[in-house]
C-alpha cells in the first residue's frame, strides 16, 4: 500500500514558468488529473526534482483556483536552483498539502492587514486570492506591499491593477531606496506600516517576509497597539518530510510543517524562539 | 594509584590555578572525572570552584586542543593541559592557522599512556570496581577479587604505539619526561594490509567500512579536521552522499584520510571515537608511511617550523616530471 | 537548462576513421540541455567555423561543444567562433576526441562509446560554465636578458634595436660567452674574436642596453608583461664608474688562480678581467684566492690603482626591476669525460677536450697560440681526435647527438695542419653529420686536403707509453683493431645543460627536458616560446647548437619580446582562481603551493554571536593568478574554485561519465 | 506456547528462520557487536548486554528507499519501492523494544502515520531476550523497565542454564516458533522466568523533570553543559529512541532512487536552510534541542521520558556528554546525590 507512504509523490507537470524578479520565478503545476489536492491557503507543498530531491514551498495561488496550483520560488538553493532550470511541460514530483494554513474562521469578519515582503508575498496571495472570492466574509482589505526596488517586486500588474481594483481593498507599495522608473513610496515595509497607522480595533493584521522584516513589522504592529492575539505570521524552516517526523522544524514540542507555518503571535511567543 | 593521583593532581592544579585565578588566562582546558571512575571528560574551568573538579588520570584521553578552536573565539588567552598527542595537535592547528601561539599557555604533561575500560574488563574478566597502579603494574579490583596486569597491555590502542609521549611544544612542563619511546608495532597492521591483494584489501575495507554509521565522531574530535565546512556537507558540489552504501563509505573515508597526508599526528582521536570501532589508524597510518617512504621521515605536529612534505618542493622529491 | 550545440569534426580520418560520426551526433542530440547536433569534416576550417557561428544565430544556443582535437590546437579558434557570434567565448568546452580518443584506439566499437561519454561530460561541463572575461593587463616596456653570450647578445641587440629598454644579466664577469673562447669559427674559419668583439662592444654602447656583468638572478615573481625580477649584482670590489681598465693592478697581483676562461689550462691574477676584450674592461676580484680577502694582508690593488677603484667593503647589491617580457640564453657546458675512465682524461695533460684544444689555438691562450703539448711544449706530431664522448650514448651519457663536435674537429684538424704542417690528424667517429651550410664541403676538405684520417670505429682504451699516448680502438668497417701513438688526444666532449639550469629553470618558471635543456613551448611551431607566458628561450640552453642557429633563434626570440613589448595591454588569464572566502579556513596551504604567489592572506570580518570576529582567509590576485589549479586541489574544503574549472563543473563532468546510461 | 532449545542447537534454529526471510541478531562484527542480519558463518553473541547500535535499525533502518525514478525528455516517472518483507528480530533486549514502542507512538500514532515504518513493524516477529547481568552503563530500571521481562515482544527467551527457553506470546510468535518446528521441544516444564535484575542506581530523580524543563529553555545551564560536546553524531546513531531522518536521491538526471536515511539533529546542517539561516546554528542549540527532545518536548506530547537507559551514550560519547550527566545538571538527581 505505497500510496499510503506519506513521503511518496506524486506525478506532476509544469504548465508555464514567468519570470517575476531577476531571481523569482513563478511555476503553475498541475497534477495527473487536474489538481494534485486540495488546500488551505498558508499550507505549503514538497516539489521534487530529481536527482536534485525535494523541497517545500508555500502555495501562493488561492484555493479557488481550480486549474492548477502556483508557486512562486525565488532561487535560494539546490531545488529551487533546479525548479528555475526546467522549462514549461516538464514533469516534477509533489507531494501536500502540508501545514495548517490561515486561520480563516479567527480573520471572518475582520478588517484585515496584509503585510508582505519580497518572496513573502507568496503565501499572503493564496490567502487575499481567497479573501477577494469571499469578499462579503472580510472587512476592509489594506495591502502593504514592500521589496528591495522595483525589479523585486513579484506581480506587480496584479497588486497594482487588480487588487487595487477590487471593492474595499488599498493597496500601498513601497521600495526600500529611490530608484529612477518608481514613483511610488520609498522606504522600509515595517516604517510604512508605522505611518499608515492602522488601527488595531477589528483588524487582523498578517505578515510575511524575510526575517528582519518580520521582526521590525512586529515591533511597528506592536507600537500601534495590535495585541499578540491579532498578528498573525508564517515561519520558514528546513523541513525533510513535512509531516512532523524527521525532526528539523520543531519550536519545542511544536512542528512548524505540521502545527505551522502559521502561528498567531501569542502562540509563538509561548514556544523557545529557535527559528 | 590513589595517592600518586592526588599528588599529580594537586600539582596541576597547583600550576594552572596561579595563572587562571591571577588573570593571565581566561580558561583552563583540563579534565574532569565523568560519572565513571573510568571516564575523565573535558573540564572547562574558571573559577576556584571548577578548578576544584581538575583530574589528571590515567583516563584522560580526550584531546583538548581541538577545543581551541571554539574557545578562542570567546577568550583571548586560553590554557589548556596537553599530553603528547595533544600538544601535536596544538601544533598541526598552528600549523593550520587555526589558532595563535600567544593566545594559549600549554601546560605539558608527559603522559604515560592512558588506559582502556574494555581491557580492563577484559583482563578482569568481568566489571572492574577499582584499580590501583603501581609501577607499571595495575591491580583491578572485580567482585571476585583481584587481577594484576601489566600497565602496557591495558593501554588504549591510540597509546600503543605512541613515539612522543612527551608534549613537543609546552610553555610549563609539568612532570619530568618520558623521553621518546621505541615503537616496533606502528606499522605492522599496514604492512600486513600492504601484503594483500587488490581484491583481498578491497574486500577487508569494504567490510570494516560497512558499519560506518555516518556519525562523524572521527572528524570531529580529529586535530587536523579544521575546515569551516567539510566536503562532506558540502552542497554544491555534492561530494558525499548520505547513502550506505561502499562507494559512500570509502569516498568519506579516503577523502578523509588523504585530507590527513602528511598531516595527520597519529594521535588515534579518530578511531578512539568510533563506536563501532573501525581501524582509522591503519588508513592513517598507510598514508604516514607512504610520506616516509616517499619523503623522508616526517612526523607531522613534533615540529610546526617544518615544511609538510606535501606543502614543499624539493628537486629530488620522487615522480618529478622532469625525470627520466 | 542551457541551449547546447554539439559539433563534431571528422579531423578527415583522424577522428572520424576511429569514431562513427553519425553515432556521436545521434548520441549527443539526447544530452541533457542539448537542443542541436550536427558534424564537419574539418570544423577549423573557415566553413567549419562559419557552420558553429550560423547555427549559434539559428538556434539561439547559448552553450557550444566542439568534439576535435585538442583544446591547445583549436580551442581559440572555435572560441573565437563563437564570439563571433556573440556568445562569450568561455561557453564554449572542448572534447578532446582525438588525442584522447581516435589517435589511441583501433576499434570503433570501442572509441565510439568513449567519444560520446567525452563530449557528454563535455556538454555537461558546458552547462555550467559561466561567461569570463579576461583583463587586460599593463605591460612594462622592457626586457631582460638572461645569458650574455652570443645568443643573449643578439637577443639584446635586437630588442633595443626596436627602441625598447633591455638589461642583460651575465653571471661572469664579461660578457661574451663561450663564442669568446673559440679560436675560429666553423665553415668559414672566421676568427671567433673577431666578429663577437665588435658586437660585445655594440651591446655596451647601446643607449637601450644595460649590461648587469658578474650579476645573477635571485627571484622572478609576476608574469607576462610584468615579471619583478630581483638581481643580485656580486660585489666586483671595484668601483666601475673610478676604474679605467688599465691592468695595473692584474699586473701587480701577487696571487693566482686557474683561469675559468682558459678552461683551467692557465691561472689568472686574484684580481682580473678574463680575457683581454673583456667587456666591461673592470677587473673583479677572487676573494677565494686574494690574499687579503684571505689573510687580510696585501692590498697591492689597492695601493697601486691609480683612479683609487678598489672597495673592499663593497657588497653584493640587489636590483629590483620589472620587465615586461624574459629571453632566457644561459648556453651550455661541456661534459666532464673523467666519467670514462678508459679515454685517461686528467690523467695526462695531453688528453684534452674540444673546447681546452681551442684554447691551444688562441694567440692569448695558454700556449700564447703555439701548438705544443702542454706535457712538453713541443708541438704534436700525432693528434687522435674522439668523437661522441658522452654524445649518442645511451648507456652511459647522452641518448642525443652534440651537433657541433663534427664540424669543430673538422676545424680544429684544418687549424692544426696550418699551424704544424707536419701534424697528422686520426678522427674516430660512429657518424659524420655535416647538416649546414657548407659544412660538408668544409669536412671534405679537411678530409681531402689536410690529410685527416676519418676512422668509423671506437677507442678502447687510451694509455701513456713513453713520451706518447697509445690509442686503441677498432676500425668497425675492416673490423681490424688499430693502435696508434699519439701526442695528443682530443675528446669532442657532449655539449651538456649548464649545472644550474634546473635552478634556474625553476626560478623563472619554465621547465626543461630530461637532460635539463629548456623546453620550447612547441617543437615545430613555438620553437623560442616557453610554456610560461612571456619567456622565451635562446642558444645551446634549449638544445646543442652551432652559431648561425643561436643567431638565428635569437633573432626569433627577440622578435617574439619584440612582439610582447609593442602592445598596449595584454590580455590575461580569465580562469583564474577565487577564493570562496566565507567557507575559506585560513590555513593558507594554497599560498604554500601557489607557483606564481598570487595568494595574500587577508584579514576580514565576520559576524558572532553580538559581535564581530577578524579571521583570515586567503585571497587571491587575479593578475598574478595563471589558472593553474595547484590551490583549488590544495584546499581540503573545497573553498577555491577556478574559474572556468569550477569543482562542480569537474563533478559534473565525472558525473557525466560515471553515471552514464 | 513454551517452548526450549539447547543453546549449542541455536545455530541450527538461525538456519532454519533465517531460510524463510531475513533474521536479525546481535552478531559479533570484528570488534563490536551489531544488530545485523545473520548469515551463515556470522557469528551470533547473545551474551552482549547491548549491542553497540540499537535494534532500532530493524525497524527503522538506516537507510530505506522507497522511490525510484526515471526521467526521460520532460517525463518523469515515480514509481514506488516496496521492500518491507517478513523479518525475524531475535534477541531484542527490554531497554531497546520499549524504545520500539516510542518510535510507535511517533510513526503509528501521531496522524499522518508512516506506512513505511508500520509495514516493517508489522512484518517483523520479535524475540526478545531477557538481560541476565547488566552492564555498569544500563540504567533502564530508572525508566521502570525490567530487564527481565520484554512485554512488546512476540516471543520472550531467556537463556538459562545452558538452554533458551523461547514463549510465544502472540500470534506472530506463536507462528515463529511453529516454524521452528522440530528443532524445539517443549517447554511447558520449564519455569519461564529469568532472575531478577537490577541495574546500579544511578540517583536520578525523573519526576517532574518535564515539567520544570518547560521554562529551562533559556537556561545558562546550557552556556556551559555543551561545551564539550564535539559536534558529532554518535549519541543520535547509537540512541534506540532517535528518529530523525534524511530524504535524498541517489542517480541522475535519468535515474535514480529516493530514500530516507538516518540523520542527527547534532548537525550543524540538520536545520541550515537554503538561503543561509540556520535556526540552530551552534553546538549549545544542538545539545539543547537533543535533550530537550529528550526530556521535555516527547513527554509533552507523548507523556513519557525518551529514554530507556541503555546506556549507548554513556558508553560511545567520546567525551562523556551523556544523557545522565544531562539529567543531572538540568536538576533530575535525587536529592541525596546532589
Amino acid at each position: 500500500m505505497s500510496s499510503a507512504n506519506v513521503l511518496m509523490p506524486q506525478q506532476a507537470t509544469i504548465l508555464d514558468i514567468t519570470e517575476e524578479t531577476p531571481d523569482i520565478k513563478t511555476l503553475r503545476v498541475v497534477g495527473k488529473e487536474g489538481m494534485p489536492f486540495d488546500f488551505m491557503p498558508g499550507q505549503c507543498a514538497m516539489l521534487s526534482v530529481p536527482p536534485v530531491g525535494e523541497a517545500i514551498f508555500s502555495i501562493t495561488s488561492s484555493p479557488t483556483c481550480r486549474e492548477c496550483l502556483e508557486f512562486s520560488i525565488k532561487d535560494v538553493g539546490n531545488v529551487s536552483g533546479a525548479l528555475h532550470g526546467l522549462q514549461p511541460g516538464q514533469q516534477i514530483g509533489i507531494r501536500g498539502p502540508y501545514g495548517n494554513g490561515f486561520p480563516i474562521e479567527k480573520m471572518k469578519g475582520k478588517d484585515i492587514l496584509f503585510i508582505g515582503g519580497g518572496i513573502g508575498l507568496a503565501p499572503l496571495r493564496s490567502l487575499i486570492g481567497y479573501c477577494f472570492a469571499h469578499r462579503e466574509e472580510f472587512g476592509h482589505i489594506d495591502i502593504v506591499y514592500g521589496a528591495r526596488s522595483p525589479a523585486d517586486l513579484i506581480r506587480k500588474s496584479e497588486v497594482r491593477e487588480s487588487w487595487a481594483a477590487e471593492p474595499d481593498t488599498s493597496v500601498y507599495l513601497t521600495v526600500d531606496a529611490e530608484f529612477p522608473d518608481w514613483n511610488g513610496h520609498v522606504g522600509f515595509v515595517p516604517n510604512y506600516v508605522s505611518e499608515l497607522a492602522f488601527k488595531p480595533e477589528g483588524r487582523i493584521a498578517l505578515t510575511c517576509g524575510p526575517p528582519i522584516m518580520i521582526k521590525f513589522v512586529l515591533q511597528a504592529l506592536d507600537k500601534l497597539q495590535f495585541s499578540p492575539e491579532q498578528v498573525i505570521t508564517t515561519l520558514e524552516m528546513r523541513m525533510k518530510c513535512g509531516v512532523g517526523k524527521c525532526g528539523r522544524c520543531n519550536l519545542g514540542s511544536v512542528y512548524v510543517c505540521k502545527d505551522g507555518p502559521v502561528f498567531s503571535l501569542d502562540e509563538l511567543n509561548a514556544l523557545p524562539s529557535e527559528y | 594509584m590513589a595517592e600518586r593521583n592526588v599528588e599529580s593532581v594537586n600539582k596541576v592544579r597547583e600550576a594552572v590555578s596561579q595563572d587562571l585565578l591571577g588573570g593571565r588566562i581566561d580558561l583552563l582546558l583540563g579534565w574532569e572525572k565523568g560519572h565513571y571512575w573510568w571516564q575523565s571528560r573535558p573540564l572547562f574551568a574558571r573559577s576556584e570552584a571548577d578548578l576544584e573538579k581538575l583530574a589528571w588520570d590515567s583516563f584522560c584521553a580526550v584531546n583538548l586542543s581541538r577545543y581551541l578552536l571554539e574557545e578562542l573565539k570567546d577568550h583571548d588567552k586560553v590554557g589548556v593541559l596537553v599530553k603528547g598527542c595533544d600538544a601535536r595537535a596544538f601544533n598541526r592547528l598552528l600549523q593550520d592557522n587555526m589558532v595563535r601561539r600567544e593566545q594559549v599557555i600549554l601546560y605539558g604533561l608527559p603522559c604515560p599512556g592512558m588506559l582502556d575500560y574494555n581491557r580492563l574488563v577484559e583482563k578482569a574478566g568481568g566489571a572492574p570496581l577499582e584499580i590501583t597502579e603501581e609501577n607499571g603494574r595495575v591491580i583491578i579490583k572485580v567482585g571476585s577479587g583481584e587481577q594484576e596486569a601489566q600497565r602496557d597491555d591495558l593501554l588504549l590502542d591510540k597509546c600503543k604505539d605512541c613515539r612522543y609521549p612527551d608534549p613537543a611544544v609546552y610553555d610549563q612542563l609539568l612532570f619530568s619526561p618520558q623521553g621518546e619511546k621505541e615503537v616496533t608495532e606502528r606499522f605492522k597492521t599496514v604492512e600486513e594490509l600492504e601484503e594483500m591483494s587488490a581484491e583481498e584489501r578491497f574486500g577487508y575495507w569494504e567490510k570494516e567500512l560497512s558499519r560506518c554509521l555516518r556519525c562523524y565522531a572521527c572528524r570531529q574530535a580529529c586535530p587536523f579536521c579544521s575546515c569551516r565546512e567539510c566536503f562532506v556537507e558540502q552542497e554544491n558540489p555534492r561530494w558525499q552522499g548520505r547513502a550506505y552504501q561502499p562507494s559512500e563509505n570509502f569516498m568519506f573515508h579516503l577523502v578523509r584520510a588523504y585530507h590527513g597526508t602528511g598531516r595527520c599526528i597519529d594521535c588515534g582521536e579518530c578511531e578512539r571515537s568510533c563506536p563501532v570501532d573501525i581501524p582509522l589508524q591503519e588508513l592513517n597510518r598507510k598514508l604516514i608511511k607512504d610520506i616516509n617512504e616517499l619523503y623522508g621521515d616526517y612526523e607531522a605536529g613534533l615540529d610546526p617550523e617544518q615544511e609538510p612534505p606535501l606543502l614543499t618542493y624539493r628537486p629530488d622529491d620522487p615522480a618529478a616530471f622532469s625525470e627520466k | 537548462m542551457p541551449r547546447t550545440g554539439v559539433f563534431i569534426c571528422h579531423c578527415g580520418t583522424n577522428i572520424a576513421g576511429t569514431v562513427d560520426i553519425d553515432k556521436t551526433v545521434e548520441a549527443s542530440r539526447n544530452f541533457p540541455g542539448v537542443v542541436h547536433a550536427d558534424e564537419y569534416r574539418y570544423l577549423c576550417s573557415e566553413m567549419g567555423q562559419d557552420i558553429i557561428t550560423k547555427a549559434i544565430k539559428e538556434n539561439d544556443l547559448d552553450r557550444v561543444v566542439v568534439g576535435t582535437c585538442s583544446p591547445r590546437m583549436h580551442e581559440n579558434t572555435f572560441r573565437k567562433a563563437a564570439a563571433e557570434a556573440g556568445l562569450n567565448p568561455y561557453l564554449l568546452e572542448v572534447a578532446n576526441i582525438r588525442e584522447h580518443c581516435s589517435w589511441v584506439h583501433k576499434d570503433m566499437e570501442e572509441a565510439t562509446p568513449k567519444a560520446i561519454a567525452l563530449l557528454r561530460a563535455a556538454a555537461a561541463k558546458a552547462a555550467l560554465n559561466e561567461a569570463l572575461e579576461a583583463p587586460r593587463l599593463d605591460v612594462e616596456k622592457r626586457a631582460l636578458v638572461i645569458g650574455g653570450g652570443i645568443a643573449g647578445i643578439q637577443a639584446a641587440l635586437d630588442i633595443a634595436e626596436a627602441g625598447y629598454e633591455v638589461d642583460i644579466v651575465e653571471k661572469d664577469p664579461s660578457i661574451g660567452g663561450r663564442m669568446a673562447q673559440l679560436e675560429k669559427t666553423f665553415p668559414t674559419l672566421d676568427c671567433s674574436a673577431c666578429i663577437l668583439t665588435p658586437k660585445m662592444v655594440e651591446a655596451a654602447q647601446h643607449p637601450n642596453i644595460n649590461l648587469l656583468t658578474y650579476s645573477e638572478v635571485d627571484e622572478v615573481k609576476g608574469f607576462v608583461g610584468q615579471f619583478d625580477v630581483k638581481i643580485r649584482q656580486k660585489a666586483r670590489y671595484v668601483d666601475p664608474v673610478k676604474c679605467t681598465g688599465c691592468g695595473i693592478c692584474w699586473e701587480k697581483c701577487p696571487s693566482k688562480a686557474p683561469s675559468e676562461f682558459e678552461m683551467g689550462l692557465s691561472k689568472r691574477k686574484s684580481i682580473y678581467v678574463p680575457f683581454a676584450q673583456a667587456v666591461p674592461m673592470v677587473p673583479v676580484i677572487d676573494r677565494d684566492s686574494c690574499l687579503y680577502f684571505r689573510k687580510g694582508r696585501c692590498q697591492i690593488c689597492e695601493k697601486e690603482c691609480p683612479p683609487q677603484a678598489i672597495d673592499y667593503e663593497q657588497q653584493d647589491e640587489i636590483i629590483e626591476r620589472r620587465y615586461g617580457a624574459i629571453v632566457v640564453a644561459t648556453g651550455f657546458d661541456q661534459l666532464d669525460p673523467t666519467i670514462y675512465g678508459e679515454y685517461g682524461y686528467g690523467q695526462h695533460p695531453d688528453i684534452l677536450t674540444g673546447l681546452e684544444f681551442e684554447r691551444i689555438f688562441n694567440a692569448s691562450g695558454p700556449t700564447g697560440g703555439k701548438v705544443v703539448k702542454l706535457s712538453d711544449g713541443k708541438p704534436p706530431k700525432k693528434v687522435v681526435f674522439i668523437q661522441c664522448i658522452g654524445s649518442r650514448d645511451k648507456a652511459r651519457g647522452m641518448n642525443y647527438c652534440s651537433k657541433i663536435c663534427c664540424m669543430y674537429t673538422a676545424k680544429q684538424a684544418i687549424l692544426l695542419k696550418e699551424k704544424v704542417p707536419d701534424a697528422k690528424s686520426y678522427v674516430f667517429y660512429i657518424d659524420v653529420r655535416t647538416g649546414g651550410k657548407g659544412y660538408e664541403e668544409f669536412q671534405r676538405r679537411a678530409a681531402e686536403e689536410h690529410d685527416v684520417a676519418y676512422m668509423r670505429g671506437q677507442v678502447g682504451k687510451i694509455f701513456p707509453e713513453d713520451d706518447h699516448l697509445v690509442v686503441r680502438g677498432i676500425d668497425s668497417l675492416t673490423n681490424r683493431n688499430i693502435e696508434i701513438k699519439a701526442d695528443m688526444v682530443v675528446l669532442a666532449a657532449a655539449t651538456v645543460a649548464r649545472g644550474d639550469a634546473p635552478e634556474l629553470g625553476r626560478l623563472v618558471g619554465i621547465n626543461s627536458d630530461s637532460y635539463h635543456f629548456f623546453n620550447e613551448a612547441h617543437p615545430k611551431l613555438k620553437p623560442v616560446e616557453t610554456h610560461t607566458a612571456g619567456i622565451f628561450i635562446a642558444g645551446a640552453c634549449q638544445a646543442p647548437k652551432d652559431i648561425p642557429e643561436t643567431v638565428s633563434q635569437a633573432s626569433a626570440a627577440a622578435v617574439k619580446a619584440i612582439g610582447l613589448l609593442s602592445k598596449e595591454k595584454l590580455q590575461g588569464e580569465a580562469c583564474t582562481a577565487e577564493v570562496i572566502q566565507s567557507d575559506c579556513s585560513g590555513c593558507l596551504n594554497c599560498e604554500a603551493i601557489c607557483p606564481y604567489t598570487a595568494i595574500t592572506p587577508v584579514e576580514i570580518e565576520e559576524r558572532y554571536k553580538d559581535g564581530v570576529l577578524k579571521r583570515t582567509v586567503a585571497e587571491v590576485n587575479p593578475a598574478l593568478c595563471q589558472g593553474c589549479g595547484s590551490c583549488a586541489v590544495t584546499c581540503r574544503s573545497g573553498s577555491i574554485n577556478l574559474k572556468g574549472f569550477s569543482n562542480d563543473q569537474i563533478m559534473a563532468e565525472v558525473d557525466a561519465i560515471c553515471l552514464q546510461r | 506456547m513454551k517452548k526450549v532449545i539447547a543453546r549449542e542447537k541455536l545455530p541450527e534454529l538461525w538456519k532454519s528462520l533465517a531460510a524463510k526471510g531475513p533474521l536479525f541478531l546481535p552478531i559479533q562484527e570484528g570488534p563490536v557487536v551489531l544488530f545485523q542480519p545473520w548469515s551463515e558463518g556470522a557469528e551470533a553473541n547473545l551474551d552482549a548486554v547491548n549491542t553497540a547500535v540499537s535494534a532500532k535499525d530493524v525497524f527503522l533502518p538506516r537507510e530505506e528507499t522507497y522511490l525510484q525514478y526515471r526521467c526521460s525528455g520532460n517525463q518523469l516517472e515515480l514509481i514506488p519501492v516496496e521492500n518491507a518483507e517478513p523479518v525475524i528480530a531475535f534477541g531484542v533486549h527490554p531497554c531497546d523494544l520499549k524504545a520500539v514502542e516510542m518510535l510507535d507512538k511517533v510513526y503509528l500514532d501521531q496522524e499522518p502515520s508512516d506506512e513505511l515504518y508500520r509495514q516493517r513493524r508489522e512484518k517483523t516477529t520479535v524475540v526478545g531476550l531477557s538481560c541476565r547481568e547488566p552492564d555498569p552503563f544500563c540504567f533502564c530500571n530508572e525508566f521502570g523497565i525490567n530487564p527481565a521481562d520484554a512485554p512488546g515482544a512476540d516471543v520472550m527467551a531467556h537463556l538459562k542454564n545452558g538452554l533458551v527457553l523461547l514463549e510465544a506470546r502472540t500470534d506472530k510468535g506463536k507462528a515463529l516458533l511453529d516454524q521452528a518446528g522440530d528443532l524445539l521441544q517443549d517447554g511447558s516444564d520449564e519455569k519461564f522466568e529469568a532472575a531478577e535484575v537490577k541495574t546500579a542506581d544511578f540517583g536520578l530523580n525523573l519526576e517532574g523533570l518535564p515539567e520544570n524543563l518547560k521554562e529551562r529553555f533559556e537556561d545558562p545551564v546550557w552556556d556551559e553543559l555543551y561545551k564539550s560536546c564535539l559536534g558529532c553524531g554518535v549519541c543520535t546513531y547509537v540512541c534506540p529512541t532517535c528518529y530523525c531522518f534524511d530524504v535524498e536521491d541517489f542517480g541522475h538526471e535519468g535515474e535514480g532512487q529516493r530514500f530516507r536515511c538516518w540523520d542527527s539533529c547534532m548537525y550543524g546542517h540538520f536545520t541550515d536552510m537554503a538561503g543561509g539561516h540556520n535556526p540552530r546554528a551552534g553546538r549549545k542549540e544542538r545539545v539543547r534541542q537533543r535533550f530537550m527532545h529528550k526530556l521535555q518536548y516527547y513527554p509533552e506530547t507523548f507523556n513519557e521520558i525518551a529514554c530507556v537507559g541503555c546506556g549507548r551514550c554513556l558508553r560511545s560519547c567520546p567525551v562523556n556528554l551523556d544523557i545522565v550527566q544531562a539529567i543531572k545538571a538540568l536538576g533530575g538527581e535525587t536529592v541525596e546525590q546532589r
